[in-house]
């Protein structure tokens, strides 16, 4: 195995994991947690694939760079929600949130 | 009516303190003997005025008589970080649950000074038809030392950390003044 | 793969805090005596029995505005890399793009203290 | 097998590091309660060897000698992590810093990166410290100290930027190189404002009064360290003067000229009082101000130094392309 | 004109940072204050004026023996109950002198019984009650109390301040002697002991 | 050092998959959240050894020392004490479905990837900070700038929606 | 694991579980005190928190009570006397005052002139004791650790002086019915006067050092509002009634003693803020100066008695009836209301404290305010525990 292929399946590694963890999560925060373990293994992934092969490691950086930052704002957003619906709905459990109306 | 599993804390019953200091699990003599000479030496008093008492205690800690000469005058708010417990002041029977649950918060190895009469014996306020009056802190938790007075003067207080020292340490370290020798 | 000297000294000087601080923390446990009994661990508050555990649900929202602002701290770490760079480029036009991207943090921080973010209450009505 | 000299050196630093950071903890824990004493007017410690000299250490190993306590309840895990991990990258920031031309750890590119992305570490700390702990006053001290750590980051990183777009680098060896050996060769001329935010929101950073709110006594008792005891305080207490030091020799390199002596006279020499004037100044104003609230705190951040911090280093852009 | 006031008020009021700087700088400077006190203590003035706990002043002819004469004063006024005072008894009579009273009285005459001497056979004080009011200081009649100096006094047990005061006197009218061997004149004592108490 | 190197891959590599399945699975979200942050030192590490230690710092400054913070501060302030809304455990035919997609999906993946391996280089790639910058200022401008209107935006739209509750209040 | 905490131990106790009940879900239950830094003693204010925020707050005391009027009923006249130094030990002499000044209204004792003005002196002295007290643990309430230190430097000169008389730096029991216990002497009166001399200097340092800071300002300003309206519904007094605005003064509304040969001024301030509070007991300080500085001039020739002939002995009976005497105390109006039936010991005393009126006013004054803030206002009212406990 080359050493790309290794970092291609840490990445998909976290990508399974975070995407097992958004389908038996039930609470928005769990939730988060494991986007985030997705959004690494993208990350990863990117870097791997610039350094390691002839494409613009540049671009590869920034690129992780940008969704780096694009998380920071996701979790900022997703935080602000989480706390709005837990004011609101007293819990944060999808399931109990999506059948709850105000 | 509190749920039954809720322990209610009764107020006026007075319970003797279930705290107990276990050695450590190693000991070596001569190591020993340093670490209670640096205990000794670096006593932090738990921030606990009880009332009057608790006034000289400050002045104590104040330039004039400058507790932090001894190592002392790291006061602590929290009894995890504090050695030693200065009961400054009269203690009642509402007040004796908290006094015996701070001391039994603080860690090994922990010390107790009672300053002033108030703790010592009651004091003052030890009269006929008293109804609210912690005749004494020894009866709930072991003391170590006692300073007598109403209140004590700081030096008073000073002398019971010296004398703490050297209940740990086995040696007094500082010069005696000519007017306790006269005692 | 490459294993920089740099990775090397980082995961030493990690061990080594590590070790800094598991050092005392396992004298401490040998050295000290065992106080035991009574209240030792119930979680201390002033000397009273707590009512009800720490862990619940409480507003601690008020700190939530100030952790918001993690996103700004986010934005100012893009300017590490062009910082460096900036010394180096050429005309007018990098400045232009430090200008944009510092206006637009300007910006924000002009509509926040607008909204009135910034001002925090110094005691709320009930 | 020989040693590789890279390695070697590396192992040399560690090893100084480590004394550093221990000596360091010492001598400014004794410098503080020292100041502290004069400007009462009162000697401070006094009696435990002479002038009170060992006082700190005998301090250090009673603490090394009390009973851990743990209340029951609280997280044990985290409960036991939080000072470890306050305490384990304390260590590497000291690898980058520049205290003499050869007194380096390790020359990267990247110093400056180093030191803040690991020095973030200890905000994680400080909050899981006050979480687990399962403590009221814990909690609040926890919430209390994150809140200002992020907050007093940003305009730390404004004014450090304000110097990282002057000096093009983020090396702390070359931006020590690119001021002069006399004070008006440093970059605190040419950046005062930058200067001071940068004291201030250090001071926030650390937690030291007059922003030492997350353990401010009269509130909160100890803070989100209510609960630890013996050398789980301790830790704390020792990477608290730490990061105090961490962030005096950065502000000296960034802004004092770091090593730089006059005539070529280069060396720790001129670095070390440099660094403990900044701390002397901290713990002068420890003592002398009262605590600040925490609106006041916020407000003096988002309403001052952001501000000025933004318009300070767009005013730096500026003026370099102007120049 | 409003935002040049608040700058105004701004600089005033940063400026005052440095005045508080200035203040604590100053005194640091300056000398301490402390009284270093097991090397050295408080003004003599200062800790002559303090009260210590209670005792009781030696007759100026004999050091040994108290001024007291047990006419209970300070026993019934002290509220806190701190003073037992028991009064001496009168001698025993030696069994000749009980059969020279017996005699006597035999012989119808007026008998002399030895009187009870004025003057307490124990004086107790229970330090850790007393409030140091001096109520019995003020109320005995012929002075025979006084604060002492023993301020800087400490125990390791309840017990140590249950005092003596009879003793105590006695110890300190010795350790005068030990101290004067020279001044062997009781009232040379007494005064020595006066001064330095 | 290639011997190092390939040790501290599989080092980060059961740190990653250790503290990921923590984060996925633990019944407490704050151990869970632990294990993501673990997971992130992980990747850094990998960053480390990709030859990208700007990268590394950057996932440690972004990743450990904002979004790491932020969703602690998310689970306290919903669930304080921790535990989640996972307390009860999930139906078992919940955890067979969730199991059985991630399969398929990371089964074929990993196919592609083990069978197309690209042309790689063993020796990554060399990038210094100021390439990066330039990169930011001149061919990706325009990302640079977005990045800041995103942020901003988030950052408005986070308190515009938790303000309204507090002048409520 | 558990990781619940243990129920028996998180339960709280009767007031804690009693103020809960009306507590909002989502709000922490929080105990400042009885062993806190800042509640000086043993209060303990159980505070519903949402956030930093208060929503309610209730002091829970007792945990000082010492039974002083229960005790005034077991003991002689006289006896109750040293009990008196104990009550408020910020200002004790004030409480002899008040309760020599029943009594001899009482018993209709004549008080000697010099003895009446060596009163006023140690009382003010007493009162700059307890004001360096308050300022000193104030300050550090808000977190500043050194201008304690400076006012305790104030208040050991002030100590040893009072110390010649009284024989004691903290407790006085220095009163008697119908005079003073000791004569001052000359070392006294000199001291004294170079202390004014002293203290006026100091005075300016205190406020560059901390009155003018502009983070204690910040602080103190606007907090803790406490006006007029509240004043009186609780029955606050002291210079938490002149912070409001409202001069009252009993040394110049009901003048006591020999207050009225005095010329002073009523300081006042209209903010009713801590800051208000402050002022007004900084001010007070310079006028207690002053009105040392008259007194010492105004003192009676040695060859005056300090107590008056025939003052009753400790044991000594009064005559049937009742009285109440109200002096100023550092804090507010101090009241001591005894009753007589001819007997050697009182029927009843009753004690007035004015902590106890002025802490009434923190549970409303605090409400919606930061816990800093609380602390700052808590510090504001200048409590000695005891006194409200009695
Ligand atoms: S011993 Fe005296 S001074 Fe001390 S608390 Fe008791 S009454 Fe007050
Ligand atoms: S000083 Fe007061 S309390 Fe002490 S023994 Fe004398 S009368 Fe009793
Ligand atoms: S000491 Fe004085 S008052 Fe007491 S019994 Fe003796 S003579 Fe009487």
């Amino acid at each position: 195995m080359s050493p790309l292929t290794m970092y291609q399946l840490v990445a998909l590694l976290l990508l399974c994991l975070g995407l097992f963890g958004i389908a038996q999560r039930r609470s928005l925060v769990g939730m988060l947690i494991s986007v985030e373990l997705m959004l690494n293994g993208a990350g990863l992934s990117i870097v791997a694939a610039s350094q390691l092969t002839e494409a613009d490691a540049v671009l590869g950086q920034l690129g992780t760079l940008l969704v780096m930052g694009l998380a920071a704002a996701e979790a900022t957003l997703a935080l602000s929600i989480i706390v709005v619906v837990a004011k609101r709905f007293g819990t944060t459990k999808t399931r109990e949130v999506s059948t709850l109306k105000d | 009516m509190a749920a039954p599993h809720q322990a209610v804390e009764e107020v006026g019953t007075l319970h003797k303190t279930a705290g107990t200091v276990e050695p450590a699990l190693v000991q070596i003599q001569l190591v020993d003997k340093i670490l209670n000479v640096c205990r000794a030496m670096s006593i932090w008093p738990m921030t606990f005025g009880l009332a009057c008492c608790a006034i000289e205690m400050m002045s104590t800690g104040m330039a004039r008589f400058d507790l932090a000469r001894f190592g002392a005058e790291v006061f602590r708010p929290s009894p995890r970080q504090a050695d030693l417990m200065i009961v400054a002041g009269t203690v009642n029977k509402k007040m004796a649950p908290a006094i015996v649950r701070l001391y039994e918060q603080m860690p090994a190895p922990k010390y107790v000074l009672a300053m002033g009469n108030c703790a010592i014996s009651g004091g003052p306020f030890n009269f006929k038809g008293d109804y609210n009056l912690v005749k004494g802190i020894d009866t709930l938790i072991p003391v170590d030392v006692y300073v007598p007075g109403c209140p004590p003067r700081p030096e008073g207080l000073l002398e019971g950390l010296f004398t703490l020292q050297q209940q740990i340490t086995g040696r007094r370290w500082w010069p005696v003044p000519a007017l306790k020798e006269e005692g | 793969m490459v294993f920089s000297w740099l990775h090397l000294a980082i995961v030493l000087f990690l061990l080594g805090g590590l070790l800094f601080g598991v050092g005392p923390l396992l004298l401490a446990v040998l050295l000290g005596p065992q106080a035991k009994g009574g209240d030792l661990g119930m979680p201390f508050e002033c000397g009273m029995r707590p009512h009800g555990s720490s862990w619940v649900k409480w507003g601690i929202s008020y700190y939530c505005y100030a952790l918001i602002f993690l996103a700004f701290d986010v934005d100012v770490l893009y300017l590490f890399p062009v910082a460096t760079a900036y010394g180096s480029t050429e005309g007018w036009l990098p400045f232009v793009k430090v200008f944009i991207f510092l206006f637009v943090l300007g910006i924000s921080i002009v509509y926040f203290w607008a909204k009135g973010v910034f001002s925090w209450p110094r005691r709320i009505k009930l | 097998m020989s040693i590789h000299p890279q390695l070697l050196h590396l192992i040399i630093a560690l090893i100084a590091v480590m004394a550093w950071v221990g000596l360091n903890a010492l001598v400014l824990v004794y410098f503080e309660r020292k100041g502290a004493g004069f400007i009462q007017r009162r000697p401070g410690p006094f009696e435990v060897g002479p002038q009170g000299i060992i006082q700190p250490l005998v301090d250090g190993i009673k603490l090394m000698c009390k009973q851990l306590v743990m209340p029951t309840g609280a997280d044990p895990v985290l409960f036991w992590t939080a000072p470890l991990l306050s305490m384990t990258p304390v260590l590497l920031l000291f690898l980058v810093l520049p205290y003499g031309p050869w007194l380096t750890g390790m020359q990267i590119d990247l110093g400056i990166l180093l030191i803040l992305a690991f020095a973030g570490i200890n905000v994680l700390a400080l909050l899981i410290a006050g979480w687990s702990s399962n403590n009221k006053y814990g909690l609040l001290g926890a919430a209390r100290a994150v809140a200002q750590s992020v907050a007093y980051e940003i305009p730390l990183l404004l004014a450090v930027l304000a110097v990282a777009f002057t000096t093009g680098t983020l090396d702390f060896v070359k931006i020590t190189e690119g001021q002069g050996p006399w004070p008006w060769q440093w970059n605190m001329v040419y950046q005062p404002l930058a200067f001071i935010i940068f004291i201030i929101s250090a001071v926030g950073e650390c937690n030291r009064a007059p922003f030492d709110l997350p353990e401010a006594e009269s509130e909160l008792t100890a803070g989100f360290h209510t609960e630890f005891s013996s050398m789980g305080f301790g830790l704390f207490f020792m990477a608290e003067y730490s990061y105090m030091v961490v962030v005096a020799s950065v502000a000296s390199t960034l802004f004092l000229g770091g090593y730089q002596g006059p005539f070529g006279s280069d060396g720790w020499w001129w670095y070390l009082p440099k660094v403990y004037a900044i701390l002397m100044f901290m713990i002068w104003i420890r003592w002398t101000y009262p605590r600040v609230t925490f609106v006041q705190l916020l407000n003096i951040n988002w309403k001052w130094l952001l501000p000025l911090g933004t318009v300070n280093l767009l005013a730096t852009a500026f003026f370099m392309k102007l120049f | 004109m409003s935002a040049v006031k608040d700058i105004f008020q701004s600089v005033k009021d940063l400026w005052s940072l440095f005045v508080g700087l200035r203040v604590t700088g100053k005194y640091f400077m300056q000398p301490t204050l402390t009284v270093h006190y097991p090397r050295e203590t408080v003004d003599e003035d200062v800790e002559q004026t303090y009260g210590g706990h209670v005792e009781l002043v030696p007759k100026p002819k004999n050091p040994l023996k108290p001024k007291c004469i047990g006419c209970m004063m300070c026993v019934t006024n002290c509220p806190s109950g701190c003073l037992t005072v028991v009064k001496a008894k009168a001698p025993k009579p030696t069994p000749e002198e009980e059969q020279a009273m017996k005699e006597a009285e035999a012989r119808g005459e007026k008998v002399k019984k030895p009187k009870a001497p004025k003057e307490p056979a124990k004086f107790m004080y229970d330090y850790s009650l007393c409030s140091l009011c001096g109520t019995c200081i003020e109320n005995c009649p012929v002075g025979s109390l006084r604060y002492s100096n023993n301020i800087y006094f400490v125990g390791t047990s309840r017990k140590e301040f249950k005092l003596d005061l009879l003793q105590r006197l006695q110890r300190q009218a010795e350790n005068t002697a030990k101290a004067a061997p020279e001044a062997s004149e009781p009232e040379q004592a007494a005064e020595t002991a006066k001064s330095e108490a | 050092m290639e011997l190092m190197a390939k040790i501290a891959f599989w080092i980060y590599a059961l740190i990653i998959l250790g503290g990921g399945i923590v984060a996925v699975g633990s019944s407490s979200l704050v151990r869970a959240l632990m294990g993501l942050i673990s997971t992130l030192v992980g990747v850094a590490g990998m960053y480390m050894l990709l030859g990208t230690p700007f990268m590394a710092f950057m996932q440690l400054l972004i990743y450990v020392g904002a979004v790491a913070v932020l969703i602690f501060f998310a689970v306290m302030l919903t669930d304080a004490h921790g535990r989640g809304d996972e307390s009860e455990p999930a139906p078992i035919r919940q955890h067979l479905f969730a199991l059985g997609a991630v399969m398929a999906v990371g089964g074929v993946l990993s196919w592609l990837i083990m069978n197309r391996p690209p042309a790689s280089s063993l020796v990554p790639a060399e990038v210094s900070i100021e390439q990066l910058g330039h990169g930011l200022l001149e061919s990706y401008f325009l990302a640079f700038e977005l990045i800041s209107v995103v942020l901003l935006v988030a950052m408005s739209g986070a308190v515009l929606l938790a303000w309204e509750k507090r002048g409520k209040k | 694991m558990t990781r619940y905490p243990d129920p028996k131990q998180v339960g709280g106790d009767f007031y804690s579980r009693n103020f809960a009940k009306n507590a909002r879900p989502d709000t922490l239950i929080l105990n400042l005190g009885p062993q806190h830094p800042s509640t000086h003693g043993v209060l303990r204010v159980l505070l519903e928190l949402d956030g930093e925020y208060i929503l309610r707050a209730e002091p829970v005391f007792g945990y000082l009570h010492r039974m002083h009027e229960k005790m005034g009923e077991t003991k002689a006249w006289g006896q109750f006397m040293p009990n008196m130094g104990r009550v408020d030990y910020g200002h004790p002499l004030s409480w002899n005052w008040a309760y020599c000044g029943a009594v001899e209204k009482l018993a209709g004792i004549e008080v000697p002139e010099r003895a009446e003005v060596i009163r006023v002196i140690t009382h003010e002295m007493n009162r700059l004791t307890s004001h360096l007290l308050w300022w000193g643990a104030y300050i550090l309430d808000l977190g500043a650790f050194t201008p304690i230190m400076y006012a305790f430097d104030d208040r050991e000169h002030l100590l040893d002086l009072l110390q010649r008389p009284t024989a004691s730096r903290l407790t006085y029991s220095y009163f008697r019915f119908g005079g003073v216990s000791k004569d001052l002497d000359e070392k006294f009166v000199e001291g004294t006067k170079a202390f004014i001399a002293r203290f006026r200097q100091r005075l300016p340092m205190y406020k560059d050092l901390v009155t003018d800071n502009i983070i204690l300002r910040k602080r103190v300003e606007d907090i803790g509002i406490i006006d007029q309206d509240m004043v009186t519904r609780y029955g606050a007094t002291g210079p938490v009634a002149r912070g409001a605005g409202l001069a009252y003064d009993l040394r110049v509304s009901e003048p006591f003693g020999v207050y009225d040969r005095f010329d002073f001024k009523v300081p006042t301030q209209t903010t009713c803020c801590s800051m208000g509070r402050y002022l007004v007991r900084m001010e007070e300080m310079e006028q207690s100066c002053r009105i040392i500085e008259q007194a010492l001039e105004q003192l009676p020739g040695a060859e005056g008695p300090h107590l008056v002939k025939g003052a009753p002995k400790p044991q000594a009976k009064m005559p049937a009836g009742e009285a109440y005497f109200a002096v100023e105390g550092g804090r507010g109006k101090v009241g001591v209301y005894v009753v007589s039936d001819g007997s050697k010991i009182p029927y009843r005393v009753k004690l007035r404290a004015p902590g106890f009126s002025n802490l009434s006013c923190f549970a409303e004054a605090c409400q919606g305010m930061l816990l800093a803030d609380a602390v700052a206002v808590l510090g504001s009212l200048d409590l000695i525990i005891p006194e409200i406990d009695r």
